[in-house]
């Protein structure tokens, strides 16, 4: 019977002897990469309480022990460096972006709501919020900078709002930078998820729009687990609190997660929207899978949900009467 | 001079402060997750968080811990290691094989294992024990904490390949990760069931503990296999 | 008898009747600053229901009653304008710089976080963490560029991490800029909270230091409250949760609030910092009732205050024992 | 078509998937604080949440609301305006002088006044009613939500300068701005009898009944001046 180890290929005999051997070369790279090769292997392998170490000495692959764990030791190493180095693939790197941006979003919007409180002592009367307020800022700091030609002049000019010395508008000013800093990396965070999101999954992509998509395989882990779940998940995923709910104590099942955000089911009158989900979930499923075992595109797909959902709307017109 | 008392071979209570549980650094002078040293009288300790790891809750639980200095362990749930280090402590002549699925945990691992040569890190699925056939001799002991719904079966198929005669299993089964719906209680029962009975080769079952208070609905388990 | 109301000065009889009266011009700033400047006068105020509007009438002020709220409600809101305008003293604006501190460290330390996760599936063993991660990030993007005199050269040469592709380098490299551009925020505004501090409250800032000083000013609102406040209060400021439960559930007092900061406590044995935490609150009290009522310099506050600590330690030099 | 019942002078419940408290927009096709508008035959409501208004809850509590078009109000304690744009609504040939001593509240409270002819702000400490006695006409009802500990002491004087022989108060009395220790139906009880007699003028109190489930531990009363 052959068996093969991480350091060579044997030929064992019916009571475990040895009869042949074939060793690898030492290099440890090269025993890693060899060993790697072996994890998919459903052949040849050792029987089950086989002694590798026994067989390595026996062979003279190692002159001892402690040489043999040693050697295995900077093995197993290597090939589990190989392998983390190769672990970032492209849902991995869509997923990493999906999870910068929510952080980037969070933080923006708590930067940007404290420079409207701060700017607000200033200038209260600007109307100004998110990243327009922040490029008022810094382009004129104080009110007083703010030219005849700017719509803004009049308000400004008669402002309530407390006179601004120097050191604060320099502050306020670099405040104001680092959100629209904040902001033009939500932009290119945005632009790259799309641009990967066609790339990788052109059929999700179609079905529930770039980010939908790139935040149901975050929430999912990958591309290969959200192909992998049933519709009816799919319809469920980012409303996990409700679920374990429903599951614990036998609350309402939820009706939609993430997948809320997708037009066809905000558009909808609320009544359908459960069903306009199943729909979408299914054929999210089915873009998915699409997606991770052929990666062609399917033209079809778009036209049949928009013509479910317009079959669904259409036989459900008014809402149900109350009962 | 803290008051030091041998818990089992390699595991150690020490009195500073308060209790705390503890091994001897394999590797003075480093820290792997904020723990703390405590030398006496030359020999460094690392103090060993039971609410971090359920070995530890094992441990304080009086589960006999059927390790020694030159114990062969395959270790299915390696994690980042926090566990796994304080096996590398007390089987210090030993072997630890250390299994984990996630490569982000085990970018973390690698760290640790490449500080210890008694570990042995491989990234690999701890339900196909095939595929680290190749590598793993046979142990003393299967530790395994992997948080899976099927694990009573990887249990059996990693002790089936792996586990000597005389060997142990230390099990740590989270009643979430079974079922997030059914009692913990019904869970455990249905578990121990399934080692005892379902698959190929069957448990004894030794020990059987809740690990309150460290971990809450975790369930400790010792056993062996069926003669 | 005379009376001041917000549109004249009337003489009234005893039966209410109007004798006579010096009516203001009718211009709303006029009127609103001279309105603004009755607020303290503790003379000559209308007796107790007295009807202003209809005085206003009797005296011609005004011809209809229409007339008479049209011109106060305008009055009414500039005088709040002006007086929302002057709200902004310089205590306030630490404070606003304070609030303002909060937020960055907070979204700089989460954004750090995300940082150090993902380009640590590039480059796991760079070691760096913070602002001096985000720096080699913007300088080197991909370890590939790292050069051969950079003490990192044979960490990034070696590395496990995956290769990082050029949109991912792009982003990174970006999101790095923006978490620079919030560390160069935070110094900025530190640096302005410290000499803001000097200024407002140099015996405050001698005794709790810039920043923690600043940050008990903001806590209690304004610099006028933290002189008001007992010192058994400041002693706990910041401790609310703490002091809650002690209010509530007769806990333990709680011994120090945001004041643990202060080196004079964290450097103490445990057993005496209740001691010093009381001794330095009475004397941050002090100091915060001398900035506010004089804002003259005592010299000699800080050399009492490290009297008074080294006694506590002489007369503790050993902890309590156990009962 | 919606269904609308008038509860009081200016007061109204609308049917409309559920039942709100609404009333009549002095300031139409503008929103305050995100309520909705809600238009039936030319007239446009503003629906009124009762959670975030003291007065609103009052008002579905069934307090008698001594508010009708032409009312003169006091109101102390304005904020940023929810509860004071809805007694503009009702007050709305009347006046309004709202009393409000954070300026930060008062930025936001400047632009609801500007819009509102019958709006008169006033950024001033309730507590010392002769810093507005040359501005506020004797009033209807002093209305008072302004969470100081001693808000029976600065409705007593309010009344004393301002209110009318027939006129009302209406108090909102929070239990944890009195103390925050001690138990709300003590404090209540302690806060109604200082009202009753411990300043000059003293109160008789009409209702007293707690907020909920709008407000938890408040206090709504109704007074009027003893004769």
């Amino acid at each position: 019977m052959k068996i093969n180890t991480w350091f060579g290929s044997l030929e064992v005999g019916s009571g475990g002897e040895i009869l042949a051997f074939d060793l690898f070369p030492k290099g440890i790279r090269e025993l890693a990469l060899r060993s790697l090769s072996l994890r998919s292997s459903r052949e040849n392998l050792p029987p089950e309480g086989f002694d590798l170490k026994a067989a390595a000495l026996e062979c003279g692959f190692v002159a001892s022990l402690s040489e043999y764990y040693s050697l295995l030791h900077e093995v197993t190493l290597e090939a589990a460096k190989l392998q983390v180095s190769e672990a970032i693939t492209p849902d991995q790197r869509i997923v990493q972006a999906v999870e910068a941006l929510d952080d980037i979003n969070e933080t923006t919007n708590s930067l940007s709501e404290r420079l409207f409180e701060w700017y607000g002592g200033y200038f209260p009367e600007s109307g100004l919020v998110g990243e327009a307020l922040a490029l008022f800022i810094v382009k004129y700091g104080s009110r007083e900078n703010v030219p005849p030609d700017d719509p803004l002049y009049l308000k400004a000019r008669d402002s309530m709002g407390a006179k601004l010395e120097t050191a604060d508008e320099a502050l306020l000013k670099g405040f104001a930078e680092s959100v629209c800093s904040l902001y033009s990396r939500r932009k290119q965070l945005e632009a790259y998820i799309e641009s990967s999101m066609e790339a990788l999954a052109p059929n999700l992509t179609t079905i529930a729009g770039p980010m939908l998509g790139a935040r149901l395989i975050s929430i999912a882990g990958s591309l290969e687990k959200l192909a992998a779940f049933p519709s009816s998940t799919i319809q469920v995923i980012g409303a996990n609190k409700a679920l374990f709910k429903h599951l614990r104590a036998r609350a309402p099942s939820p009706k939609h997660g993430v997948i809320y955000s997708h037009p066809f089911i905000n558009t909808s009158p609320w009544w359908v929207r459960g069903k306009v989900a199943r729909a979408l979930a299914a054929k999210i499923s089915l873009a998915a899978r699409i997606d991770f075992y052929s990666a062609t595109k399917d033209l079809s797909l778009m036209g049949e949900l928009e013509e479910k959902v317009r079959k669904i709307r259409a036989a459900n017109p008014k809402p149900p009467q109350k009962r | 001079m803290p008051d030091i008392k041998l818990l089992s071979e390699g595991i150690f209570e020490i009195m500073k402060d308060k209790r705390q549980l503890a091994t001897l650094n394999l590797d003075p002078g480093k820290v792997v997750y904020g723990e703390k040293l405590i030398s006496v009288e030359g020999a460094e300790y690392r103090t060993w968080d039971p609410r971090r790891s359920k070995l530890g809750a094992m441990v304080l639980k009086k589960f006999n811990i059927p390790l020694s200095k030159d114990s062969k362990v395959l270790y299915l749930g390696a994690a980042s290691g926090t566990t796994v280090s304080h096996v590398s402590d007390i089987a210090s002549e030993g072997a630890v094989y250390s299994v984990e699925f996630a490569s982000r945990s085990m970018r973390d691992f690698i760290r640790l294992a490449s500080r210890r040569k008694n570990i042995f890190p491989i990234l690999a699925d701890a339900g196909k024990p095939d595929s680290y056939a190749h590598i793993v001799e046979p142990v003393d002991l299967i530790f395994q904490d992997v948080a899976q719904p099927n694990q009573a079966e990887i249990a059996a198929r990693n002790a089936a390949r792996f586990l000597n005669k005389n060997g142990y299993l230390l099990l740590s089964i989270k009643a979430r990760s079974i079922d997030t719906a059914a009692s913990p209680k019904e869970i455990f029962k249905e578990e121990v069931k399934k080692l005892e009975q379902a698959f190929e080769p069957g448990f004894e079952i030794l020990t059987a503990r809740d690990l309150m208070p460290y971990h809450e609905d975790h369930l400790g388990v010792l056993a062996k296999l069926k003669e």
